[in-house]
């Protein structure tokens, strides 16, 4: 007799477990506003990233077409997978002495990992974080980004 | 045990042992046809207990290949390092404690994969992450002109 | 003529071997596992791993020290902020550098809400190798919140890279507590649900309870630690054992089971969410002022000698050892990464059950494939 | 509508058009004696035919697809997400599109797999979903055949299945695959007998396996308002067992795609892999509907003992109506149980049939029997 009193209680502590689970779910069923997802291409335009999200290395510039990079190449230095090269030129001042300056600021985003080590040790602030996070291309190419603008200058007062 | 007892009573299982008290732990060098007994002691005998190996490394130390295992007991909590090495490069054999740490199996074959050292009464002494036919790619010597690219 | 020649196979010796993996839904990564089964029982199982193999110690030996924690953080990748810890905590010790109570206690902070992140995305796993297809997005929608705490304040989501050598990279941003807060009274809301879908459910104890067995000693042999050892009875947690960062400071309890079966190291990890959420409720109102950082010099040169460092990952117990020989570049870098160790006993646990309980299993010890390859 | 000039230029259509959603006898007699004013006996055989076929065809198509998008969106709001939304409104023709993919799809060939059973396996499976359909009563006078043994009929039809999803499990040379097509035959095997004997309960009840007398004899009260406790749990063992004869979760042991990948379709792409889907959300269509009729009263629109206003009103829907309604609400259950809960392990579904649901129903038909025999029900 109490075999069967327990099977039969087996039975229904059985049941009862499994209708707490459809509790669950049933209850989300009813309520979309529940809903989680959001229709991503669709709601680009009010998606706001947070301001510290690494999307990818930019060098701002200014509205003159400055920026602060001066090519001493601590940012190549601490690069972990040598996704920076700095290619650097002389350039003859106007009291003819010899500067050199940077020429390009090569960053290959396909080699990057987003440590941030660069940004951190760039002794004249001139890298950021941009908020960009659609990177996808179609030539592999295009993930070779030149950081520095064509025809920019280094801004006055940084050394 | 403190760090100090512990270097007295492993000094008292052999004279032959080396103890140098470490920032960390007990550090034993053992010459590696010791390594087997003194290893199977220090897990069987009462006073220590170390049932639990919890590293295992494999060391290249430009002309010694050496071995480096860590040691705790779970019953009294305390730790030991052991360290033994072969002067043999090209043929390096040490004899594996996998029987005495079941977790040995898995380490050797680890450091028999990335450092070539043979380990002898290893169960199942196969390579373990790499194709038969790498070189091993731990050691300093190793060289790969297509996979490591050095600025 | 050919003669045909008729082999008869003893019964005890037919095998029927299955490979499962490397592109299998329930190894989580490429983990192949050759299976010698007999009906569909598990006779052997022999783990082919490698096929993420990076050569993470080898990279390590030729970067500086700054430049580990970028690999550390994809060794496991859901524990990446613990591995980055520890990386952190072995430079400081060989240095002697007194880091400000404020990094500990927000390294405690951080650490306990990856472990939750992770143990999260194990139960959404747990459960879909278990066939609730439900439990998966219940489980990602929850850990989401836990992700948006680390955008905001580290940028990235999973791979953080927060750590650096002597302290943190920058400083909390100004909502952390407040979401962090947020977070919490949230999730003590929805961790009953996931009891009443999978813990209390009469098909889930079925398939979990006295399955896989781990014995103490096996489980100490072999070392096995973290939830899946302490399910069997090992108490291994190193926060209790060799407490670093601001555990000394925080009043919790070490989860520890006798059972050693599926089901127990199922509730181990249940219970460990719990008692993170205990930890990160102590500490988030009181985080000290100071720096987030220590002056560093831009090269670090370790001293020479061994430096072993022992934290507490989700996974089980991760150990870093470097040996320096005074350089900026380590000698060598050894990871005890925990899943390695966890899936050398799988061959033992799974011995004599049955695929289904395989998976099981395997999804039991949260295995996590970067962190076994390295 | 052409439908609607149709019925209204015809003189020998007695009713109103509207007449006809509450009994389709009008539409199909107005059909027959139509064609028989136009061609010979047999010629409107052979018309009849294949009208009826096309119909079932198109009511199958239709009926799949949309089961199809019902799952995803149901299983989408159990889980937090909007489920399909990008195709059409609500993303209505997202299945319609997936269709069009799969139909596109190549048909890998399989080295050394048995190419006849290989192919001859899908066929299988979806006709005897196909077979099935058509013994179905829908509404008042919408019943392709109407057996005198259909409930038997039904579940002969509906378990042949199995022998399409071995055969694709062994021809398919995938060790997987094997594995999944024999645990689906120990599974369909088992659970055929439980399903059997919930729907005997039934049967002694009402005294008929003719599913048409079935639901005649629900005008008055549907059986599982009428049976009892006996009933009610029969309807309980049915939802269960029929489930797990569906092959559907918690119950989907045969594909079980964390354990088997896949299980007996592994290999199978494109529009065979369909059939096997469709297969699988027709069964469920077939296995609601024969819930719906034989315990929720098929067509039979819901009445209370004396409250004429309310039986009016319930009168006012289209039987169609009631039969869709109750059939969704089956299935509904069947996708709830679905993505609840975890999936058994086989021996625990072995031993859930033969230990539990076996016992169960042979106590709940020796109870029902007695129940009937001592005119006790109402």
């Amino acid at each position: 007799m109490r075999s069967i009193i327990n099977y039969l209680k087996d039975i229904i502590s059985g049941v009862w477990s499994l209708l707490k689970g459809m509790k669950v779910t049933g209850s989300y069923f009813f309520r979309p506003s529940t809903i989680v997802t959001q229709k991503y291409p669709n709601n680009r335009k009010d998606l706001v990233m947070f301001d510290r999200f690494k999307g990818e290395v930019i060098m701002p510039h200014n509205e003159n077409n400055e920026h602060k990079c001066n090519g001493c190449g601590i940012c190549e230095i601490n690069c972990p997978n040598g996704s920076i090269e700095i290619i650097s030129k002389s350039i003859i001042l106007e009291d003819g002495k010899k500067k050199r300056i940077i020429d390009k600021h090569i960053y290959r985003l396909s080699m990057c990992t987003f440590c941030a080590l660069c940004v951190k040790n760039c002794p004249s602030d001139a890298l950021a974080f941009s908020q960009e996070f659609e990177h996808a291309v179609f030539n592999r190419a295009l993930l070779i980004k030149t950081l520095n603008k064509p025809g920019s200058q280094l801004m006055k007062g940084v050394e | 045990m403190d760090k100090t007892q512990l270097g007295e009573f492993i000094k008292s299982l052999s004279p032959d042992l080396e103890i140098k008290e470490g920032i960390q732990y007990t550090e034993v060098t053992i010459p590696p046809p010791m390594l087997y007994s003194v290893a199977k002691q220090l897990r069987e005998n009462e006073k220590t207990q170390f049932d639990y190996l919890f590293c295992l490394t494999g060391i290249d130390y430009g002309e010694d290949m050496g071995v480096i295992y860590h040691l705790r007991s779970t019953i009294y909590g305390h730790s030991v390092v052991l360290k033994t090495r072969t002067p043999d490069r090209e043929n390096p054999q040490l004899d594996s404690v996998s029987d005495i740490w079941k977790t040995a199996d898995f380490h050797e074959r680890e450091v028999f994969d990335l450092l070539g050292i043979k380990f002898t009464n290893h169960p199942d002494l196969r390579r373990l992450f790499l194709d038969n036919s790498w070189g091993f790619p731990l050691r300093k010597d190793y060289v790969d002109d297509i996979n490591i690219v050095t600025k | 003529m050919e003669e045909k020649v008729k082999i008869i196979i003893p019964e005890e010796q037919q095998e029927y071997v299955i490979n499962m993996g490397p592109q299998h839904p329930s190894t989580h990564g490429v983990l192949r596992l050759v299976l010698s089964l007999q009906g569909e029982m598990v006779k052997s199982l022999k783990p082919h791993i490698g096929y993420i193999h990076r050569g993470i110690e080898k990279m390590c030996e030729s970067i500086t020290y700054q430049q580990i924690i970028h690999l550390t953080d994809r060794m496991d990748y859901l524990s990446a902020h613990i591995n980055n810890e520890a990386v952190c905590l072995t430079v400081e010790k060989a240095l002697e550098v007194d880091i400000t109570d404020r990094i500990k206690v927000i390294r405690t902070i951080m650490s306990e809400l990856t472990r939750i992140q992770s143990h999260q995305l194990w139960w959404c796993s747990f459960g879909m190798d278990l066939g609730g297809l439900t439990c998966f997005f219940y489980g990602l929608r929850d850990r989401e919140k836990i992700l948006d705490i680390f955008e905001e304040t580290c940028g990235s989501r999973m791979i953080v890279s927060y750590n650096c050598p002597g302290g943190l990279m920058y400083d909390i941003h100004p909502n952390f507590q407040k979401r962090v807060k947020e977070f919490i009274k949230y999730f003590r809301k929805t961790l009953p649900e996931y009891d009443q879908l999978l813990t209390g459910n009469v098909i889930f104890h079925e398939r979990s309870k006295g399955i896989g067995i781990l014995s103490l000693e096996d489980a100490i042999s072999y070392g096995v630690t973290g939830p899946s050892g302490r399910a069997s009875g090992f108490s291994c947690d190193v926060r209790k054992q060799e407490p670093y960062s601001a555990y000394d400071r925080v009043d919790f309890k070490e989860v520890l089971f006798t059972e050693g079966d599926t089901y127990h190291r199922y509730l181990a990890r249940i219970e460990e969410m719990r008692e993170s959420m205990n930890i990160i409720e102590q500490l988030i109102d009181n985080i000290p002022e100071g720096d987030f950082a220590v002056k560093m010099k831009p090269v670090i040169k370790l001293p020479e000698g061994e430096y072993y460092q022992r934290v507490e990952t989700a996974r089980g117990e991760l150990g870093v050892f470097v040996i320096s020989d005074g350089n900026k570049n380590p000698y060598r870098v050894k990871f005890r990464s925990p899943n390695f160790v966890n899936l050398s006993a799988l061959n033992q646990i799974a011995k004599g059950f049955k695929i289904a309980d395989l998976v099981a299993i395997g999804g039991s010890l949260d295995l996590v494939i970067p962190d076994i390859d390295r | 509508m052409v439908f609607d000039i149709a019925v209204t230029n015809s003189t020998s259509l007695s009713v109103p058009w509207w007449k006809i959603f509450y009994d389709f006898s009008y539409l199909t007699e107005w059909i027959d004696t139509s064609l028989r004013n136009a061609m010979s006996p047999f010629w409107t055989t052979i018309t009849e035919l294949l009208i009826i076929g096309v119909v079932i065809l198109l009511f199958y198509a239709l009926v799949g697809l949309f089961l199809v998008y019902a799952e995803r969106k149901v299983c989408a709001f159990m889980q937090n997400r909007l489920g399909p939304n990008r195709v059409g409104p609500f993303g209505l023709f997202q299945t319609i599109a997936d269709l069009i993919k799969l139909l596109f799809v190549e048909l890998i060939p399989i080295k050394n797999a048995d190419k006849l059973l290989f192919n001859l396996a899908p066929f299988i499976v979806i006709t005897a979903s196909f077979m099935a359909i058509a013994a179905i009563p829908f509404a008042l006078g919408l019943h392709a055949i109407d057996l005198n043994i259909g409930v038997l009929y039904v579940i002969a039809v509906s378990s042949m299945g199995v022998i399409g999803i071995l055969l694709a499990g062994w021809s398919s040379n995938n060790k997987y695959s094997l594995i999944g097509a024999i645990r689906s035959g120990a599974q369909i095997v088992s659970y055929e007998l439980s399903v059997g004997l919930a729907l005997i309960t039934v049967v002694v009840l009402a005294g008929s396996m003719q599913l048409s007398v079935i639901v005649e004899a629900q005008r008055d009260g549907w059986f599982i308002f009428k049976g009892h406790i006996p009933a009610f749990i029969a309807f309980i063992l049915f939802l269960i067992s029929s489930t797990a004869e569906t092959n559907r979760g918690p119950f989907d042991l045969a594909e079980a795609e964390s354990e088997l990948t896949a299980g007996y379709h592994t290999e199978y792409s494109g529009i065979k892999f369909a059939f096997f889907f469709l297969a699988e959300y027709i069964n469920m269509f077939i296995v609601a509907s024969i819930a719906a009729t034989v315990f929720l009263g098929g067509w039979m629109p819901f009445h209370v003992g004396s409250w004429e206003g309310f039986n009016n009103v319930m009168d006012f829907i289209p039987p169609f109506i009631w039969y869709i309604g109750k059939t969704a609400f089956v299935v509904f259950m069947m996708m709830w149980f679905k993505w609840t809960f975890p999936r058994l392990r086989i021996d625990q579904l072995l031993t859930l049939e033969w230990k539990y649901l076996l016992p169960i129903n042979l106590v709940n038909v020796l109870i029902m029997a007695f129940i009937v025999l001592m005119g006790w029900h109402f």
